[in-house]
């Protein structure tokens, strides 16, 4: 099964038409994933990498049955185009579009909430590398040959540091089940906790690791629900030891504001909800080798 | 992005927060001509991206137009260092010459993007004039907070209810809700980041206005926000981190000694942890970006060495839409363009990392490779021209 | 029991401390209706008509434990009004007030959706006589005098026209169990169904009129809901026979602007849906007779 | 409210839709003038509040600047009997010189509030130029709806589906997005009850323009539109509609010969319900309000008697908040200082109907009383002069 996005998923890709989102496109598709449609508004009638553009995305999942969809496209467009896949019935979406504004993203989701639960879009993202289940497809600009396909989830706000992770498991012959970048902006479309849920409920996910950073308290709800919710063992690394307060690291949500937003904040609050935690990053591997040891001890 | 206090005034003014009387002065000369426009006595202030001005030394309240003028002769120019500004504080380029007003009562109110509710709130609490961080240690029971449901937006009797719930009364319950749903607009019209009015004084005749202002804008809604843009202060911002945006590098000045060039934010900050793990400081934060050109290394390294303090520099690159052989490239051509004389240390992984490393052995450049991120930090601690971590 | 107010209702006056708040109020106490508070911003800690008077409905509500709310606020502020009645946790709020802008009207029905729906306000007019359970207590500007208690409901957009259906129905000797006035305005707080569904429910009432006019869809949604899901009998007169189309009669609401608008075509639509429809106003009380001499039969 | 088209696309312009260039005109020779600055040909239009101008002779496309003069000297001061005017008409006062466009194709676009949503709809049609009320009957497959969600107002994709749905292409996308947006702007920023542009015209180059367009506003709201409620036009109102609004009367003008004077308005369409079945025409509608005093009567029956038609009058009152000894006072006023000549039919009901009826009683004026409802209509159909109900 994995979670998101399996073999069957039936990806469309809003600006399929531009320079990136063509070259991703194509990584997309050469690793299998079943890439159905494109949307551009005005480029409806063409077609690209031999997929049937269209105007909108009402038309596209009409015509192609598609059920996820990719964004690239560019900040001031962007919100809207998550809004149109919403309302065209799209179930995953994942942007991977930086540089939202952050009231765009109020927007949305106060957009997602017209829909009841059944019926509500999963938002991955902005600013976010994208979902891969290795060996399925995948949805995003990771290299896929990075990930072995196996059994572990991954979850983190950082691309780079979630292939660090991945490339560290793999050396150690521990295989994904999927990964997902939830992206590093302020307001995202799924957080952490929302992303555990998944993992928790996957038959063929035994162990997630979660990859936090400074700046934020999603780090903290998903402690509650890993000790309160989850019967699988969860590692989990935060990144920003050595960040000082009230800078901005790189990605707009990495700033420490407020009490318990410091790493070793996080650190603290994750261990006692049970979660073990990698002591720096290039542990990240070893850590999930543990948890999983410990599993099958227990 | 950051703005002037003057500025923040008069754009809260226009949504009809109730302001003092004031006007901007350049030189003493026009310090002293504001001073008579205005009135005395008034108050002096100096207008830098900072709070603590007071403490620091840069508002004063003047009683004659000679004192204006010799205050404003000594503040500008100067560099005010205050708790916000970091050791090498800020210049004061432009003054703020304003009636001064008789305080009666001092009120903290901010309007921040709260992650938690996904929305804006506010933190009020009656017993203003100091920073919200010691308000929040010292008298947390008097912070009131609201979320706002950015469907209805800020609704009058929520305004009512707060301004009831920090003591206000009579005219004030009105000016309060004015002000209240002005902060609220220009925070939403204006795509603010944060909006503070420290304080909101409650005058000796009973009525309200905004002793001081600060806000700050959302730097990825400034496209559709001209208005806002054309605010910025250069004057007011670190040259590097300024210089490194304007290349499409995240950047920021750290206090340590090893220069970081990676590419993304957690990969970044990952690494920083990985070098004081190994007993190393790193000496800023810097986010190459995707998709990172030859031409863009080489600005990387550019950047990092305007920082006098780098004794070594770190390249830790984890390709996935980028290229390590476009990063070898750049590294070597940094080298031949720069004329680097101190150690660098480079690991590379991902999308071509073959190539990547053959470009690196093959060129002429006394590069240290690296297999992992920890064996990367400890090359960079141990490379260092004198170590620091025995001390 | 009676729908909306009975002798357990303890009603806050939002602007009490007004010439016009002030008289019905008294009204309202004489005929027996539990007024507990008022409220009026910046009047907190005085006392009118020996009822507390607090700042806001939080106060109000908190100290009185009041349940409904009547509103004798100005059209500028009576949005803002309702909605502190609806955040307070008031259950019934009716608003006499008549000039609301029509988009305030929007903005309260978007403000009360928030809510779930067992602790959603429910809300009558505005630009209404009020409601009346005669006998036990009434919110509003009505002559409590015309109402014989009993079991017939009566709702209906106009007050004037419900105290002639009221006063039609006394001289008949039919009593009334509520009375309900939703208003002539062109968004409502409650429409007939709403009320309709409430008289269903109430085993007080045997039967009820409903008293309609042009303009607007809410008699046909009526039409609906009596034909599938009232069991109790309905009779109904529609006003406007007379009224040109496109202008406004009075009521905001009261303009035919669609098709199925005008008082012949809502009469067919009633018609249909098995209600028995008065020929003429002066009828409706021998209406209501004979639909309950039909109950009776049957 | 209604405004002039002129208004309207200055309003709808400052919003972002296009719109082409104008002129207005108060006489044939500023008209010529207005033709000049804009070039020629040009379109001459009336400017009344009314649709249907065009087929009543009120819009003129000319070629010369003559032609200008002599088509708007014609026109001003002349009264256009429309489709919507009612047989009184409108006079025309002032006219639009506007750039003739070149048409390619006519698109029917409206803002209204729909009752059923409790929203604000958009309804569209490809086919424009003719009347929604035709365009639904004559072609109703070529309407689109759309009801905007007020929570996150007109978004950007729903505007562009619109588009695409429509059969616009390329530019004209963007266009309608555009037009699309700032319409709903205008209505919600303005309190609009109605926005309509019809036609909206692609031109010959494919450009949207808006040729044509109509608000109307929401009365209620005009206390925080004070620009809205400046462009109101008295000379297009009807004076006797206007006078009783500001008497705080409701009235409307109608065909029969029995004068209304009622309280409420579901009454008092109940009366004239009454009255036609009794054989009779009401002459109008009149909700006289509630706490009506004796001069508020008085003033209800003067407006009632400016109908030279009007040949009875009755008045019903069922007196909640209203007092009938105050009403019955008001009636016996009016028969003094307005010397009443025809008969007056008097039913009152509720609040003080005894002391109501003394004073009529005890009057030393000809009115007749009725108990109920229908023997009111009744007797007031009973009292005209001259019968109509036997042709």
């Amino acid at each position: 099964m994995a979670i998101l996005i399996t073999e069957e998923t039936r990806v469309v890709v809003q600006g399929m038409t531009g320079r990136i989102g063509q070259f991703h496109t194509q990584e997309m598709i050469e690793a299998g994933t079943k890439v159905v449609a494109g949307v551009t508004p005005g480029k409806g009638g063409t077609s690209v990498l031999n997929r049937p553009q269209f105007d909108t995305m009402r038309e596209a999942v009409e015509a192609t049955g598609a059920d996820a969809s990719l964004l690239f496209v560019p900040p001031p467009m962007a919100a809207d185009a998550m809004m149109e896949a919403a309302e065209a019935g799209i179930r995953t979406a994942v942007c991977v579009t930086d540089g939202l504004p952050a009231q765009d993203m109020m927007k949305v989701k106060r957009f997602l909430r017209r829909y009841p639960r059944e019926k509500k879009m999963r938002l991955i993202g902005p600013n976010c590398a994208g979902i891969i289940s290795p060996g399925k497809g995948f949805m995003g600009i990771m290299p896929p040959h990075i990930y072995t396909p196996g059994r572990v989830g991954i979850v983190g706000r950082s691309g780079t540091l979630g292939y660090e992770a991945a490339s560290q498991m793999s050396a150690l012959g521990i295989g994904v089940s999927s990964s997902i970048g939830i992206g590093g902006d302020p307001i995202n479309g799924s957080s952490f906790r929302d992303i555990l849920k998944l993992f928790e409920n996957d038959p063929e996910t035994d162990a997630v690791i979660m990859i936090g950073e400074i700046g934020g308290p999603q780090e903290a709800e998903a402690a509650a629900y890993v000790r309160d919710h989850m019967s699988k063992p969860v590692a989990a690394y935060v990144a920003g030891l050595s960040a000082p307060k009230g800078r901005k690291m790189g990605h707009a949500g990495a700033i420490i504001s407020a009490f318990g937003e410091s790493a070793q904040e996080k650190v603290e609050i994750l261990q006692e909800a049970g979660i073990t935690v990698a002591p720096n990053p290039s542990l990240m591997g070893e850590t999930v080798a543990r948890i999983l040891d410990m599993k099958e001890a227990a | 992005m950051d703005i002037h206090e003057h500025q923040a005034k008069d754009i809260l003014a226009q949504f009809g927060v109730p302001v003092p009387k004031g006007g901007l002065a350049f030189s003493p000369e026009q310090a002293a001509h504001r001073a008579r426009e205005i009135g005395l006595p008034c108050v002096v202030k100096a207008q830098i991206h900072s709070g603590g001005r007071g403490e620091a030394g840069g508002v004063k309240l003047c009683k004659t137009e000679a004192e204006v003028r010799d205050y404003a002769a000594d503040l500008l120019g100067r560099t005010l260092v205050t708790k916000q500004t970091g050791a090498s504080g800020k210049t004061v380029h432009r003054l703020w010459v304003e009636d001064a007003t008789d305080i009666a009562q001092e009120i903290y109110l901010g309007f921040v993007l709260d992650r938690k509710s996904e929305r804006i709130m506010i933190v009020a609490s009656g017993h203003g004039g100091m920073e919200i961080e010691d308000l929040a240690h010292e008298d947390p029971d008097s912070l009131v907070r609201m979320v706002i449901d950015p469907a209805t937006g800020l609704v009058e009797f929520q305004a009512r209810e707060l301004a009831f719930r920090l003591g206000l009364k009579g005219k004030q319950i009105g000016q309060m809700v004015t002000t209240l749903r002005a902060c609220y607009r220009a925070y939403r019209d204006l795509d603010a980041m944060m909006v503070e009015i420290n304080p909101l004084a409650i005058t000796g005749e009973g009525d309200l206005v905004a002793l001081d202002a600060k806000m700050s804008f959302d730097t990825n809604a400034l496209f559709r926000r001209p208005q806002v843009a054309a605010l910025r202060d250069p004057a007011q911002e670190d040259a590097r981190e300024a210089m490194a945006a304007d290349h499409g590098l995240a950047y920021v000045g750290l206090d340590g000694d090893i220069g970081c060039i990676i590419n993304g934010a957690g990969l970044a900050m990952a690494t920083m942890d990985m070098i004081k793990l190994a007993g190393g400081e790193p000496a800023n934060f810097l986010d190459i970006g995707g998709g990172a050109s030859p031409d863009r290394v080489v600005t990387a390294f550019r950047t990092v060495l305007t920082d006098p303090n780098v004794s070594v520099i770190l390249v830790n690159i984890f390709a996935g839409i980028n290229r390590c052989d476009w990063i070898a490239k750049g590294v070597v051509q940094a080298y031949k363009e720069v004329g680097l004389t101190i150690p660098v240390v480079v690991r590379l992984s991902g999308t071509n990392v073959t190539e990547g490393r053959a470009i690196l052995d093959q060129a002429d450049v006394p590069i240290i490779t690296a297999g992992t991120l920890a064996e990367a930090a400890e090359a960079a601690v141990a490379a260092r021209p004198q170590p620091v971590a025995a001390e």
